[in-house]
């Protein structure tokens, strides 16, 4: 064990602060969750690629620069602290691109790879349909091969797609054998979204905005190119891709322990009417514990992973652990916040209130989305401690 | 000693809830949203033709004489729709404010507003310190405002209103700008600290009451979704952790209830003990609220997290309640200051004194 | 709605009080999972049976005083404010007299009801077996009715029984039709403990004293008239008595009230050291005020009752929150006291722990016992909010 | 950066584990709970040959000279067996305590003590005045006890012993008697008192390190006890209610073991962050010790609830863990006043510094 940074590690986290702070925009983005935020967040992955920081962990040769996971991880406290744009094409760069580096045709990984680290293409995943949430085996659309066997004919419908609303490609599973049950005869397909046959419905979410989108199929034409790895085989291949998503990824420990500290900043404003409240000091002392310990257990898990090791139960334990600490920090907040706590940032009373709402809102979605807790809960008890099904 | 309300208290409400399922529909608060008032004038007639705005009113101008206790039932129901109207607010805090005001002007202010809040004709709303800003004060005939220790009545000539945006679309929030003067004035020093201090007893009766409406609606809508949702062939409230979510919701609204009706009771009775019971039901009424919220976002899944599943009108009134008419800090420190001192008489068979 | 005691009633409570400070021992009996401790508290209940304050809600005739339940709650808080002893006899009194007033014959009444009274005979319960705990309906100890039907042959092995090992008579479900299944086919039979083929056997509990019992039967003869209700109509009589015990009488809210008071005094005496860990305040008025919910719902319920009312999903839901409650406020207690938590009363330094590491003990049985809390909840998900089974 | 243990330090860990595994049994430790000293001498001597009470010794007073970090997982293991001897508090406390020792009789002390303690031939404890009461003090052969800002050495003729009986047979808590002089004094002033900080850290880590080792035993055990365990036709242990209660330990405790790694190493590295890192294994890993034993005590049903049954050793030892070396209390506040001080560099990228 040895807790230090390398010299080539503390150089890299220099070289990363420094672009960084000659490039984040000065003031947030609009959310990207608006048509004008979708496109400044499009154009900030375009000067994130210029500067070959949009997908560190991706071969040089691709636009990355082979980044391991500390490094990555370091990236990722100084992309926070920063205070940068969250990344409107993390579904592609995160889940899909690792995804098809392992199964994808060189074809494909030549006709994919660059547009989605540049930004001109923005993925969504297709995946959850209205009866096939949790129990993603319940999947109906299907995705039949014409007579020609030059085209897929998908149809259904798909739902809870992030950020659908205003991207370019999509990628899911779809049924492609009619007879089969469950796992089997699924087969993972790329579409673009403006075939001909495609509806994107907007869904609005709990602050009003278009975060997700249903997605709905009436006799789409997809080439056949658009298969990624086998036919049949798609719940293999997503697998890799729930894997990467409940996993390290996406749920940087450097969010939350930005939140942590912004939490640590909120009471120590408040502190005097905070503290009538004799919780709310606990929980900030206990906010600050649980990111880090959310940092420590990253480190420890991609170290191991860098080291050869295979990831395992981590992912399950923390999805519980970041969602339900993303959720309390937020609670917190809200009771020092007080009677300013419901209001809009632009309410001429909100002072200080910043964009508390606004976590609060999105922290609740944290324990469901990505398998819910009690799925997360069921494979803790299942598969690490190997209690009965 | 009988703790149960009576026939006539249990069928009122009854039939209050019946027309309030029938004519506030999630649907009719959603078309609210998008008026400019967010109030709707032909809601409040009905409600005023259901004598709803008279029942705490005095006879002797022209409403029901009912109490605090006669109310706390109707306004569990106006939880329970989430209505969007300060029928609540009105009658359990603006009219006994009234009724409790003594000095020169009193006489007259009782006569020349309360008849007209009975009828319908009238809407008079209470702002007070510990709520920062009042709500629905952008459709009140007459404010009436905390100044420290002094209440002032104003009419809308002599205020001006900026809207606060809450995460609930149904709260109508307002910072007040106004100038206090011996013109406005109606209470001072102790009488207007008494006020003051029934308004907010009463206030936090009255978002406690909403509260257990709200809880009871998010699990009565959690039930529903989750019978009628399958997952993994079967309907999700069928899974033990998804109807332990529900019954850990189900069994704190039980001992909430009576709380907020002890509470009610002994305002109504005048008990030296009001405001610390107040404090218990608020406390246990809105911290329901928020499991209330959090359990049944989690059964609803992703649907939850949307604009146009209704649980979201519930939720957010429920979070916002959480901090209204005195934070978690305040309400617990009463207790605190209560239970801790020398004088406190606590243990069994000191419950009803 | 009357929140005020009648004169009666006051009366009541008054007659009481007095009685209880010339009566209740100065200073506490010992543990009555002790020979000496059980022959004390025995001792005691006669002397209760003397006053006619041991069943208040029995009917005069038969010792009682035909108390409605606000009698009972007022006679509970007196009860347990005069810090009288707990009721060894309280299966007898509590659990099998009122069922044995509803289904017993009048001979069984004759026979039984003044000895259970005066405290002559303790009952214990013979309900649960090695695998029939939590469900009921699994019972395999046999009663077999004997060739010339003047016995049942008894066979089997129950456990859990509390205060089994110096008690007189035990009253139990035991299957009398050997072919049958579940809920149905079984008796309810009372039987004397000091028939041949039975053995007591102590399990010592937490604390290592032998609060409950195994009991084993071995061809054990036990006299047909000992059957309560018909033969195979078991489980409804059963059911009556566990309606009981989960419902008020066994759970006096005095009892949680006086814990919470004992808690604030404890907080008071030790406010310095207890306030520097801020959750505990808030714990011990969170304490006060459930103690006072579970005091108001159970007054709530018992004037419902006393109006004609049915009791309903009460039985669950206090089950719940008085379980929950105890261990809560005892855990506080744990956290006031510190270091000196762990230490039994006798120990040199332990210097005003007084009798909390006991309750702590006992507090951990709370959500088990009388169906564990995890049945409790799907009970009220299935029956009180009608979700699917 | 490499927060991983060497394959030397797991293989280790594994030789004691299954060495403990096979040596301390409940039945081994019930046995002992009816001697009157309640410890073993051979089992002392078996964890003498192993080199367990060697290895923080250094190597030139005959040790193998290893540090907290090499140790901690050694003192998770030991948690794991529940184990009734005062090795963890040697090796982690006293053996520190005397090898930072300076000054006139320290060499002196060193060399009569640690050679002893590495062969297994003394043992050393430490009383400090946050533990109220010492641990192991009727075996010891020499007592450090700390008054005020001092330390003090004795030998059994030096102090009387009184016994305390603990929730749990297997603690023997003992209160002290004796008087300091000079003759016993070894250490003064701030000398002293970075000693008394010293241990108060290192006892506090090593509780942390064995509750972890008690929460995955009282996990382990209550997985297997309702894999068998039948009620309603089917093992206790598939229902969604009690995998959640183990889920909820399980997942808990995965995140109290990098913090007690990250304490053992700044300790062991003294790194100036190790204080507040200590307070946060000790609170992370003695709260998961609490929530395993009311889940795990749970999901055995009434028989958890008996003497019989070996969940108690685990559970009672967790209970006295989460008020020994430091109450949450104190450890919240040393990490509350690092947090909220205005020099704290908190925030992403400043975990490891």
């Amino acid at each position: 064990m040895d807790l230090n940074y390398t010299t080539e590690q503390t150089a890299f986290r220099a070289e990363a602060r420094e672009w960084l702070a000659a490039n984040v925009p000065p003031s947030p983005l609009p959310s990207f969750d608006t048509e004008a935020g979708f496109q400044a967040h499009r154009e900030w992955e375009a000067k994130l690629y210029e500067g070959r920081w949009g997908m560190i962990t991706w071969p040089e040769a691709m636009g990355g620069r082979g980044a391991d996971l500390i490094q990555w991880l370091i990236f990722e406290e100084e992309y926070y602290a920063a205070g940068a744009p969250l990344r409107v094409n993390q579904n592609g760069i995160f889940l899909l691109g690792p995804t098809m580096m392992e199964y994808g045709t060189e074809e494909q990984k030549q006709r994919f790879l660059n547009g989605m680290a540049t930004g001109k293409d923005i993925w969504c995943q297709a995946w959850s349909e209205p009866n096939a949430g949790s129990d993603m085996a319940a999947i109906r659309a299907k995705a039949e091969l014409s007579e020609d066997g030059k085209h897929y004919i998908v149809n259904g419908q798909k739902t809870w797609s992030t950020r659908a609303v205003w991207a370019d490609w999509a990628f899911g599973m779809f049924r492609t054998d009619p007879d089969s049950q469950r796992h089997k005869g699924l087969s993972f397909i790329l579409v673009p979204l403006d075939l001909e046959g495609i509806t994107v419905r907007p869904i609005p979410q709990l602050d009003g905005l278009p975060g997700f989108a249903e997605i709905f199929f009436d006799n789409v034409k997809v080439p056949v190119d658009c298969l990624l790895g086998e036919s049949g085989q798609g719940w293999s291949v997503a697998m890799a891709t729930a894997g990467f998503e409940r996993g390290l990824m996406l749920r940087s420990p450097a969010r939350f322990q930005q939140t942590a500290k912004r939490l640590v900043e909120l009471y120590k404003e408040n502190q005097a009417s905070a503290d009538l409240d004799p919780a709310v000091k606990k929980a900030v002392v206990k906010a600050y514990m649980d990111a880090e310990a959310y940092t420590l257990s990253t480190y420890q898990t991609a170290c191991r992973l860098v080291q050869g090791g295979k990831i395992g139960a981590e992912s399950s334990t923390n999805k519980i652990f970041w969602s339900e600490l993303d959720r309390d920090m937020h609670a917190t907040a809200m009771s020092i916040l007080g009677a300013r706590a419901e209001l809009l940032p632009h309410a001429p009373q909100a002072g200080g209130v910043a964009n508390w709402l606004d976590g609060w809102l999105f922290s609740q979605s944290g324990p469901i989305y990505a398998g819910t807790n009690e799925i997360q809960r069921n494979i803790i008890a299942e598969r690490m401690l190997g209690m009965p099904r | 000693m009988d703790f149960t309300f009576t026939e006539d208290q249990l069928l009122f409400q009854e039939s209050v809830r019946e027309f309030l399922l029938n004519e506030v529909t999630a649907e009719s608060i959603r078309k609210l949203w998008d008026t400019e008032s967010g109030r709707s004038d032909q809601l409040w007639t009905q409600l005023a033709e259901l004598g709803l705005t008279a029942m705490t009113v005095p006879e002797e101008f022209g409403g029901l004489g009912m109490n605090e206790l006669d109310f706390v039932l109707i306004a569990q129901e106006c939880g329970y729709v989430a209505l969007p109207a300060p029928l609540v607010h009105q009658a359990l805090v603006a009219v006994p404010t009234l009724i409790n005001m003594s000095g020169d002007n009193a006489d007259a202010l009782k006569a020349q507003w309360l008849p007209a809040i009975a009828e319908g004709s009238a809407k008079v709303m209470v702002g007070l310190e510990v709520n920062m800003l009042v709500e629905d004060a952008h459709i009140a005939d007459l404010l009436i405002m905390q100044h420290g220790q002094q209440l002032h009545a104003l009419t809308p000539a002599q205020f001006t209103l900026q809207f606060n945006e809450s995460v609930d679309p149904s709260r109508k929030l307002y910072s007040v700008e106004w100038t206090a003067s011996a013109e406005t004035l109606i209470a001072d020093g102790d009488a207007a600290q008494q006020l003051i201090d029934g308004a907010m007893d009463r206030g936090a009766l009255g978002v406690a009451a909403e509260s257990l409406g709200l809880s009871q609606r998010m699990v009565d809508m959690a039930v529903t979704y989750t019978a009628d949702r399958q997952q993994f062939g079967k309907p999700i409230g069928s899974f033990q952790a998804v109807k332990h979510l529900m019954a850990n919701i189900a069994f704190k609204l039980e001992y909430a209830k009576t709380p907020v009706y002890r509470a009610a009771y002994t305002i109504a009775h005048k008990q030296q003990s009001s405001s610390v019971n107040v404090s218990h039901a608020k406390l246990a009424a809105t911290e329901v609220g928020q499991i209330a919220a959090r359990n049944t976002m989690q059964a609803h899944g992703a649907m939850g997290y949307t604009w146009e599943v209704d649980l979201q009108i519930f939720m957010k009134k429920a979070w916002a309640y959480n901090n209204a008419w005195g934070l978690v800090a305040f309400h617990e420190q009463r207790i605190a200051d209560f239970v801790l001192s020398d004088s406190a008489v606590i243990g069994a068979g000191n419950t009803f004194v």
